[in-house]
Order: structure tokens, then sequence, then C-alpha cells
């Protein structure tokens, strides 16, 4: 067996369990889509005939369709053929809701929106968060600290869409602070003049913010806890009795040892922010990747919202990869493995 | 005590120091007025069985006591000043510059995601003027003192064994050339062969470095082997101080006779134990502490605590037999 | 053959640690490397298994307790392989080989009180017929440790001193009377004034009950007191073996004259002579070799044969065996 | 069996004093069990109040009555009480947290407990499937399955409880493999007693406080989903949980008409579920982690 070194075993296994991970899942939602009663697919398929203007066009494209979808053949092969197109050429196949548009066109418009909410409200919060809770749980003896935590303790699992209708009732609709709709007003021209860019953070405010403000305190809780259990450890006490200043202890000792399990918590945790995050869109009518999946049930749109749900699979795995590559730079223990 | 010659100048002097704990089952004991004076240049041993307080009464000198735990009463001179009553910063000032410690789990105590070579700079940094630089030398020059690879100061504790560890920890104590070292159970959970070399490492910095050497461990063996002077702990309190050939040879206190006749030895054909358990700190017995166990108990003994009393110079002793 | 109690052939346990998958590199680690030796059964002897933490001793123990099976070679329970006494007659031989663990704080299921652990044991091998019976033969076991029933029974394991819970332990095997004890450093976590105790119950199992015992530890000093032969362990590999004060008194092994050499002897006339080379005392498990003798790494006698062949187990005095070419023209 | 009454009753006792350590459980016990007891007896008060009509039935009063004291909140735009609408959706609301939470914690303690102990091939393949469930955002999926297949109560809480057990499997795993090194293990086999025995009489009963605080999870995790699947209008119409009613009141406008009292309540009654399950796990974990016990000093 040749030897490979510590650090690229731990690569490759990462790899190989994000492969195995991405497949079931995509073969999870195939499956599950097939389960609807009724073979919506035939039935999908005769909406696009309706659809076309010209018989005659829209029957060879029909047709095509199926034999590139295998839609005839039996279930095994559609998921064969299926999943080449998807890993081979992306093409997911048409949506209905915007026919003729392919579906990768329509997620590609609405990614964007998502993905950039997404991104900034789990940064804030994460980086907000741990800081805070290390600096709570180190000073957990002074009052004010533990008064403020049961507040954050409270606080902490209420969901992103219950505080989104909160905010919208008292932000929005109360003192009427905060556009409560959309993601910027239609008054403004899309691009990359200030008003639109004015406009798309005042509306984005309230949908950030209903995210933040529960994910925030649930880092804070959760640092707080591990910072805590991390000033128990024999090193602090050493550290103390080395009679090192406050500000090396915090930065070198506490918060060093906090990064690597709050960052396999950041990972764990996307695939629940993302479920929250999607519902806040739909209440928001924010143009993002959930509202769309939302709406495509309403028009029995399968191929869309299959697409859909493939691309939030791949982001939030691909994340969780991204975040393991991240580990062994944070905790030395990972790197060095294999010696 | 008349003794004014620079060998028995005082080092480190603790006044009938008390630690408590409370806890939901009440006030925790743990050291219940203890005392003892060590002189400068020698290597001073607290023995005692688990739960006799010694690692606390370390921790209240070195005032790393954590809540619950405080400390009701008692004085720790240090070279003239009350480490108890010292603000923070100048008792930081002491720690590590004059005062070093070699803790109990010296497993885990060092930081295991930062390399040995940043946790002994990061401690010469904080209390000198050297610079970056300078410090990284001494520390490979500590590494050498303890007969180190220089390459340790570039890996992370997960790769030492437990021997490594425990020496990279004795070297960075030593690096700032404290005059007052405290080691808490140097020795438990390391190999015979490994213990021989640590005990004789701690024996070597008081010949080489002048430092005073507080050995603390349940380990009479590990006494008799480097200590210059011995005190017996029992229940929260000192029972017996003397030099090591002393309490040997005539150990004074009922306890020290039962601790050292207990030791199984190469060649001891027959070894006695002492009868009943240790007390709890909950509620210490009446009177004398040992005296459930004591085989020349006497009525005395469970009423009247005994005070400690010099009964030749230099040894002392907490016994009625002897008041 | 004579009839033995227990023998280990060539016994040999290696543990994978790391990689699978199968793609990478798998580390292994050779705990335990060829070890033979025999417990005899005509009479009742208590045999030291001494050597340092990382020298394979707890693996032996868990072998020899059908915990977990050796990669090669055999264990024979009266002449016949635990394999088949775990497969054909597992209470059979459970019932004649029970432990004494090391740690007292952990050996105890911290949910259930203290007694279950004899009702366990007597329910499970059916050492009384009736409710009245059991609690009686409780009762007398208690008593013979010397351990109030009153003050223990119906108290949870944390209730109780790492003492009263090392004890409670002599209870069960009292309760058993099994024909072998295996204990695993049993003394190493109790204080120095009850371990005697303890050791003196040991002993008058084997005197007046005719238990044998294998005791494991790491302490020379604990074996010198209760042992009747040593042997001892390096690296996974018997490297000497024979009676308790031959093996201190005049060491054979370049090993076991280091083990002695560093007893910290509990009197302060008698202390160490030389200075140990600190360098040295290299972490013990840093300091396998591949081949050659387990010792070489280490050893001031070191040859070239040293490093190439591992020297066998050879019986060069009475009852006195060696593993070292110094001794291999010795025969 | 007496001998495990027996140690129940002593439990009961050391439960008691658990409660002393940590103030943060007593708050949540004290509110969760204000929330339960408001959840069945607001029915059986119903009877009386609304003159044997059930909190859901349309058109029985005026619409839009002000608050007043036979209707503590007025009644709303289909003539229905509002008071005895909530809580009646509250009781929905905690019969699907429960019934999919206990069956998620079923499953997670089951699959911890056999992947934990026995280890090896079977460990790495549910720990696999653990870890990509954990992993995968189960909305999208649960939003497929509400659509499509038309579930009643059952049906719902079994599909929430598909996808709300590997967090707390993860939690229970890690303890079960920490609990299978211990000593009283191999005392236990050397004592004659089988795997299962093991498994279930030695190891389970030490995982209790864990399985709780899984269960609060699993908890938690259904409401999260049952609601979250509400608002975008789907799940069993039968089941009037307070996802269902918010769903109506953001549907037929209820803040354009400023009516906030009637929202506040809705969402005040879901946030006191979470915060009581919430208070009580991290109490349990303060009273159950040794080392926070070392630092907090109880």
């Amino acid at each position: 067996m040749v030897k490979i070194s510590g650090f690229a075993i731990f690569i490759l296994k990462k790899v190989l369990i994000y492969t195995v991970t991405l497949f079931l899942a995509f073969t999870l939602v195939f499956w599950v889509l097939r389960l609807i009663p009724g073979d919506p697919w035939s039935r999908f398929v005769d909406n696009l005939r309706i659809l076309a203007i010209d018989p005659q066009i829209s029957r060879e494209f029909i047709e095509g369709y199926k034999r590139k979808f295998g839609l005839d053949k039996d279930i095994f092969t559609q998921y064969i053929l299926y999943l080449s197109n998807l890993f081979l050429r992306f093409d997911l196949g048409i949506s209905i809701a915007s026919y003729p548009t392919p579906v990768q066109v329509v997620i590609m418009r609405s990614l964007p929106w998502s993905i950039g909410l997404l991104a900034i409200c789990v940064l804030i919060s994460w980086s907000i968060g741990i800081v805070a809770g290390a600096f709570i749980g180190w000073k957990h003896r002074s009052k004010l600290s533990s008064a403020m935590f049961t507040i954050a303790l409270g606080m902490s699992q209420i969901p992103y869409f219950i505080m989104a209708i909160l905010l919208i009732m008292i932000l929005a609709y109360g003192f009427g602070l905060f556009p409560g709709r959309w993601a910027f007003s239609p008054s403004v021209t899309p691009g990359l003049n200030p008003a639109f860019i004015l406009s798309v953070i005042r509306h984005g405010f309230l949908p950030a913010l209903s995210i933040v403000v529960t994910s925030f305190l649930g880092w804070l809780v959760s640092t707080r806890a591990l910072t805590m259990t991390i000033l128990g450890e024999d090193y602090l006490l050493f550290a103390e009795a080395k009679g090192l200043k406050k500000i090396r202890m915090l930065n070198r000792y506490v918060l060093r040892n906090l990064l690597l399990p709050q960052a396999t918590g950041l990972a764990i945790s996307l695939g629940y922010v993302v479920n929250g995050a999607y519902v806040v869109e739909y209440i928001f009518q924010y143009p993002g990747v959930g509202t769309l999946l939302i709406h495509s049930f309403r028009f029995l749109d399968y191929n869309l919202a299959q697409g859909i749900i493939f691309v939030t699979m791949f982001t939030v795995l691909t994340a969780n990869l991204i975040m393991d590559f991240l580990y062994p730079l944070i905790d030395p223990r990972v790197r060095t493995q294999g010696k | 005590m008349a003794c004014e010659s620079e060998r028995c100048m005082s080092m480190l002097e603790v006044q009938n120091l008390e630690v408590y704990y409370e806890s939901v089952w009440g006030n925790y004991k743990a050291v219940d007025g203890a005392s003892f004076k060590t002189h400068k240049n020698e290597v001073f041993s607290i023995a005692g069985e688990s739960g006799c307080g010694k690692s606390t009464l370390v921790d209240g000198i070195l005032r790393l006591i954590k809540p619950p735990g405080h400390i009701p009463s008692g004085k720790v001179i240090f070279e003239g000043t009350n480490l108890l009553k010292i603000p923070e910063d100048e008792l930081r000032g002491i720690r590590w510059v004059k005062m070093a410690y070699v803790p109990q789990g010296a497993m885990n105590s060092l930081n295991p995601i930062i390399r040995v070579e940043e946790q002994m700079t990061d401690a010469i940094l904080d209390h000198g003027s050297m610079s970056k630089e300078e410090a990284r030398e001494l520390a490979g020059s500590m590494l050498k003192e303890v007969s180190l690879p220089v390459e340790v100061a570039r890996m992370y504790p997960h790769e030492l064994s437990g021997g490594m560890k425990q020496r990279v920890i004795i070297a960075t104590a030593i690096a700032l050339k404290p005059i007052l070292i405290i080691a808490d159970e140097p020795t438990t959970a390391l190999d015979v062969v490994v213990q021989k070399g640590i005990l004789q490492l701690l024996e070597s910095l008081k010949e080489k470095y002048g430092m005073t050497v507080i050995v603390v461990s349940h380990d009479m063996a590990a006494h008799a082997q480097i200590a210059d002077r011995i005190a017996i702990m029992y229940a929260g309190k000192v029972m017996e101080i003397g030099s090591i050939y002393d309490v040997f040879e005539q150990p004074l206190h009922p306890y020290t006779k039962g601790l050292i006749s207990a030791i199984p030895a190469i060649g001891k054909k027959y070894v006695k134990g002492i009868p009943g358990l240790a007390p709890s700190p909950l509620n210490w017995p009446q009177g004398c502490r040992f005296h459930p166990r004591c085989p020349h108990a006497m009525d005395i003994c469970s009423e009247v605590e005994p005070t400690m009393k010099e009964v030749s110079p230099e040894r002392h002793v907490a016994c009625h037999l002897y008041q | 053959m004579s009839q033995s109690l227990v023998e280990l052939k060539n016994v040999s346990k290696v543990f994978r640690i790391g990689g699978g998958l199968g793609l990478t590199s798998r580390r292994t680690i050779k705990a335990v490397d060829s070890v033979s030796f025999t417990i005899p059964s005509d009479k009742a002897t208590i045999t030291a298994l001494v050597g340092e933490s990382g020298s394979g001793k707890t693996t032996i123990a868990k072998i020899i307790l059908g915990l977990i099976e050796p990669t090669s070679g055999e264990v024979l329970y009266r002449n016949r392989r635990i394999s088949d006494w775990l497969k054909k007659n597992r209470m059979g031989y459970l019932r004649e080989v029970q432990p004494i663990f090391q740690d007292p704080y952990s050996v105890y299921n911290p949910f259930y009180r203290i007694e279950r652990e004899l009702e366990k044991v007597i329910k499970k091998f059916k050492l009384a017929s009736s409710k009245a019976e059991k609690r009686e033969i409780m009762l007398k076991a208690l008593k013979d440790i010397g351990l109030r029933p009153e003050d223990l029974l119906g108290r949870y394991p944390h209730q109780l001193s790492g003492g009263e819970r090392q004890r409670f332990m002599l209870t069960r095997i009292l309760l058993m009377k099994p024909r072998l004890i295996v204990a695993d450093e049993p003394v190493s976590m109790i204080d120095v004034s009850l371990r005697s105790i303890f050791l003196d119950h040991l002993t008058s199992f084997e005197d007046k009950l005719g238990i044998s015992c294998l005791y494991i530890t790491h302490d020379l000093n604990v074996a010198s007191y209760v042992a009747d032969s040593i042997l001892v362990l390096c690296h996974g590999t018997v490297v000497e073996e024979g009676p308790k004060d031959a093996v201190i008194g005049d060491p054979l092994h370049p090993y076991s004259k280091l083990l002695v050499s560093s007893i910290a002897i509990p009197d302060p006339k008698r202390r160490w002579k030389e200075k140990t080379d600190l360098t040295s005392i290299e972490s013990f498990e840093n300091l396998k070799v591949g081949e050659g003798c387990v010792f070489s790494a280490r050893c001031p006698y070191a040859r070239e044969v040293c490093k190439q062949k591992a020297p066998p187990l050879v019986q060069i005095r009475s009852e006195r065996k060696i593993a070292c070419f110094l001794y291999s023209n010795f025969k | 069996m007496s001998q495990l009454l027996g140690t129940l009753k002593q439990r009961a006792s050391a439960f008691i004093s658990l409660f002393k350590r940590s103030p943060t459980l007593i708050v949540g016990v004290a509110l969760l069990s204000l929330i339960i007891f408001l959840a069945i007896f607001a029915p059986i008060i119903d009877q009386y109040r609304l003159e044997g009509h059930k909190a859901t039935d349309l058109g029985y009063f005026e619409k839009f009555l002000p608050p007043s004291l036979k209707h503590p909140l007025g009644t709303d735009h289909f003539g229905r009480d509002v008071l005895g609408l909530h809580l009646t959706g509250l009781k929905f609301s905690l019969i699907v947290g429960a019934l999919a939470g206990s069956v998620a914690t079923l499953i997670s303690v089951c699959i911890a407990v056999i992947a934990g102990y026995r280890g090896g091939i079977i460990d790495s393949i549910l720990n696999g499937v653990t870890n990509s469930v954990l992993v995968i955002p189960s909305l999208p999926i649960l939003i497929v399955v509400a659509y499509y297949t038309r579930l009643d109560l059952v049906g719902m809480c079994l599909t929430l409880a598909a996808f709300s057990w590997p967090w707390s499997t993860r939690v229970i795993r890690a303890q079960v493999l920490t609990l299978k090194e211990r000593t009283f293990v191999d005392l236990a086999r050397v004592s004659g007693q089988n795997g299962f025995e093991i498994m279930f009489a030695e190891i389970l009963p030490n995982l209790i406080p864990y399985i709780i605080v899984g269960l609060g999870f699993s908890v938690i995790g259904a409401i999260f989903a049952e609601t979250g699947l509400r608002i975008i209008g789907l799940g069993p119409p039968t089941v009037v949980s307070l996802g269902l009613l918010l769903q109506q009141a953001l549907q037929y406008g209820l803040l354009t008409q400023k009516r906030y009292a009637e929202v506040m309540s809705m969402i005040l009654l879901l946030i006191s579920i979470f915060i009581s399950l919430n208070l009580i796990n991290k109490g349990m974990d303060e009273a159950f982690n040794p080392r926070l016990k070392k630092v907090t000093g109880q």
C-alpha cells in the first residue's frame, strides 16, 4: 500500500463521503418525487403541448424531450438519463412556469439573491455570536452577563419565520420603518446605480434581521457553554499560573480552542439555516430560490422544484466540504492524524 | 525560632491557611488551618493520601482557587508579602518570575492546538522585556536543560509522550529562573524509569540554580529519594514536619508511623496498613482528626484538637502524645 | 505434559489504527509479540506480570479473560482452548476465571446500587437457590472482607471511597470462588495505607481458598510483596521469568536490571546511586523497534546480533528463563 | 422488577436535588407545565364558555367582537372565539411536536445504541446515514411529501420524525462510545451478560439525561418544521395547529387590518413552547455536564 501522508488521507476521506452523500441525496429526491401518486410526469409533458403555440413544432420538441429524459422508458433508465443530463450537461429540463426557459436558467436568476442573503446572515451571526459568547463565558460570574444570557438562552431556538412575522408586524406595519415585501421597490431600475443598491439594502434589512437575531443568539449560547468548559481545562489553569496577560489567554487559549467545534457546528447548522431561510423568503416574497421553490409547487412545475432541491443540496454539501478543508488549518491534530 | 543563618532564612511561610468549598451538601473544608515554613535552596516535600488537601493547599498558595472555593483565613508570606492580599496585577508580576508551578495534570496542561515553543515563549514575553527571537532562543536552551531535542519546540502537544510533556512544563517553569518551584504530583501516571528521571531533574534544580522545590505527592518512596525536609498532611491539616531522615527513622505522629510501615517495599516481609477509612471533609472528626484510626488514641484526642508543637529544632508534630 | 491451569503458546495481538477504506496506509501496533508462559495448576500461586505502560500486560489480561481474541497463538485453560470454552461452555469458563479491574471509579454501573453486581453474579451463576440464601451468602462474603453491610448495601457507587469499591470487588470474587483471578493493577489507584489490607486478602485467597492469581502491575515493590514468581514484559515480549527473590535480588536481563535499579526505595539512606541519563528515558512507546531484540534501542550491551534477531526465551537455570543473547551461550 | 422500582424511587430524590442545582431547568419545566396545562384544560373550559360549540366551529358568534369577559380576545373574521382558537392551536402544535419528537427520539436511541455499541461496519454505515440526513436541508423534501401525499396527523408526524432524528442520534452515539469504554461494560461481559443485556440494561439507563435532551431537540425540530410547512400552506387542514392559524392570519391580511393583538398572541404561544423546551435542554446540560459543573461549581 502506498504510504500517503495523514493530511491527504483526511482530504480523500472527506471528498469520498461528500460524493457518496451527494449521490444519495439526489437519489432520495429523485425517488421521492417519483412517489407522487398519479404519474404527474406524463401530465407534465401534456401541459407542455398545450402551452406550445404551433402544435407541429411542439410535437417534435416534446418527442425530443421525452427521448432525452427517457420518460417513456422504465423508471431506472429515466434515473440514469436524468443523472447523466445533470452531471454531464447540467441540464435540468424545462420549467413550465416560465416556459420555455430551461430550469437552470430560472434558478440562476434567483440563486444570487438567496446566496447573498444566506451568506451574509450566517457569517454575521456566527462571528459576532462566537465573540460575544466567548466574552460572556469569560465573564460568566458577573450578574449582567448572566442576566443577558438567560434572555439569549430563551430566544435562541425561535424559528426565523416566526421572528420574521414579528418583525414585519412591529417594524414594517407598526412603525413603517422598513418595507415588508420584495427585494427592491418597483420604482427603482435594477443595475449598479446607488438608488437600486440603497433600495436592496432597505428591503433586505428585515429578512436578514429575522435570520440573524435568533441564529446569533443560538451561537452565543453554545459558545458560552463551550467557553466555560474550556475555562475548566487544565491548560487554562496553567496559563493563569504562568501569569499571562488576560488578552493573550482569551485570544490564544480560549478563542483558538473554540474555533474547531464551532466550525463543525456551523457546517452542520447550514441545512437548518437553509430550511428557515426559504420560509423567510416566502414570507417577504423575497425573489430567492426559496420563494421560487414554494411557488413551483403551485404551478405543478416538478422540474423546477426538483432542480431547486438539487441546487440547494449541492450548495449545502459543497459548503460543508469547504468547511472540512478548513479544519486542518484550525486544528493541527487533524493535520497530523496520519503520523 | 532563633535561626538567623542564611540557610534557613524562610522562603515561603504558610500560616493556618483555610480553603473551603461551598457545595449543595455543606461546607467542604479541604484545607483547614495548614501551616509550614520552607527555607531557601531546599527540596521540601508535602506528603499525604488522597483527600488530605495537599493539592488544594498548593492551589491556595498560588491563589488559583476558583469559586465556589474561597480562602476564609490564613496567610501566605512569600519574601515578606502576603500573596493572598496583594492586588491582581502585582500577583501576576510575581507569578512565573519568582514562583513557578508544575501542575498535577501535566498531561493536559499544554494547549493542544498551539506549538510547544509558543507556549514557552508566551510566558517569557508576558513577563520580561525580551524580544521574540531572544525568547525563542531561551526556550530552546531550556529544552536542552531538560534533555529534550530542540525539534520538540516545533511539535504539538499531542505528538509528545507523557514524560516529554512533563519535561516541557518543567522547562517552561525554569525559563525565568524563579526562586521557588511547586510541583504537584509530578510522577503519577509515569513509568518507573521516567519517574526516576523526573525526580532527579527536580533535585538538580536545587543544586544547579539554588531554587527551592516543593514536591507534593502521595508516593513516600519518591520523597525519600530527593527530599531534604517533609511535611505529612492528613484531613486538611499538617500533622508532622521534620528532616527526611528524622521522619523516616523515628516518625513521631502515629499516622506517619502507619504510613511508613504500610509501604510495600522490596525485602519487607510483613506490611501493616492503617485500619478504617479516610474521614470526609464535610465533617471532620471531633478533636484530633486521626483519633478514630489511631492505635494510641486517648480520651483527650477525641475532644481537644492538638496544636502544632516544636518538639526539637526544625521538628514539629501535632499530637497529644507530645503535648 | 503436566496439567497447567493456564498456558499461553506464542500468543500475539496486533492492533490496526487509522486508515480504513482500504486505500490508505494502516499503522499496525504489535501489542503482544509471541508470549508464552504457564500458570501451574497443582498448587495455587500468584504470578506477577510486570511491565511499563504500553508493554501489553493489560492486553494479555483481556485475552485470558476472553474479552479480546489473540491475532495468533493459543491460550489454553486446563488444556482446552479458551475459544472452545467460550463457544461451548462460556458460563463454565467465566465461573472459574474472574477479573479485578484497575479503576475502582469506573468499574460499577453508576445507575444501579452497588449490591446489584453481587445479585447479578448470584443470578447468572446460580450461586443461591432462594432469596434468603442469596442474602445470607452476600452478608457473609461482605463480613469476611471486613466491610460493614449496613453502611454499604443500598448505596450508590459514587457514595463509596476508592478503597471500599476495590474491596467490594474482592467480595464478588469471594462469592464466586473462581480458580483463577486476573488482577490488572488492582491497587494502583487506592491509598497506600489501604493497599496492604487488599494484598493480604489476595494472599489469603491463595493460601486458604487455593485461588491462583495473575497479578499485573508496573510496581515492582508490590510485585515483590505479593507474588511467588515474576515475569518481566518489555514491548509485548517476555524477557525474563523466575521466582520473585531471584528476579528482584539478582536481575539478569538488562531491562530487568534497569527496572529494579529505577525503583524508589522508601528509605532516605538507600537513595539512587547513579543518575539516569535523561536523554535515554525517551518515552517507552516511541522506542519500539521493527525487528531484533525489543530492548535493543535502549540496551547498554546491545550488539549487532541484537539488532537483527529477536532472542528466544531460554531456560538457563532451574526455573529461570531469559531472552537475551548475553546468555545464549550459557546453555 | 421491585429492584428497578426501588431504584426509580431513589432516582426521584436524586432528580429533585438536580432541580436545586439548575435554575434554568426550574423555569423551563414550570413554563412547559403551564403550557401543557393550558392545552389540556382549555377545550374543557370552552365547553361552558362557548355554550357547547368547539372553538374551531365557524360563525357562531358575531364577527370582530371587541375583547370582553366572554371573549377575552374578542372574535375573528369567521366569528370564532380567538382565545379558544389559539389554545386549540397550541394543543395541536404540542401534539404534533410530542408525537413526532418521541418517534424521532425512539429512532435515534435505537440507531445510536446499536451503532455506538456494535461499532465496525454497522457503525460507519449508520453514522454515515445520520451525518448525511443531518446535513441535507429537509424542508424541500418535506414540502414535496406534504404536497403530494394527502397526510393526516399521524402521517404528518411520521414524515417530520423522519428528518428530525439525526441531531440527537449524534449526541447519544457519542455518549454510548464513551460508556462502552468504561470498565463496567467489561465487568458485565465477564459476569455472563450478553450483548443485548449490556446494551439495554447497562448502557441505556445511563443515557436517560441525554435522551431527554434529545427528545427536547427533536420536539423543537418537529414543531419548527410543522410551523414552517404550515406557513407555506401545506399540511392536513383537519389539524388546526398554531402554524395553520398563523398562515390564515397572513392570508386574510390581519396585519394590514392592524389586528396586532391576535397575531401577537399566536406568536407568544409558539415562542413560549420553544423557550420552555430550550430552557429545559440547557438546564439538563448544565446539571449533567461534568466539566461545566466544575466551572460553575454546582
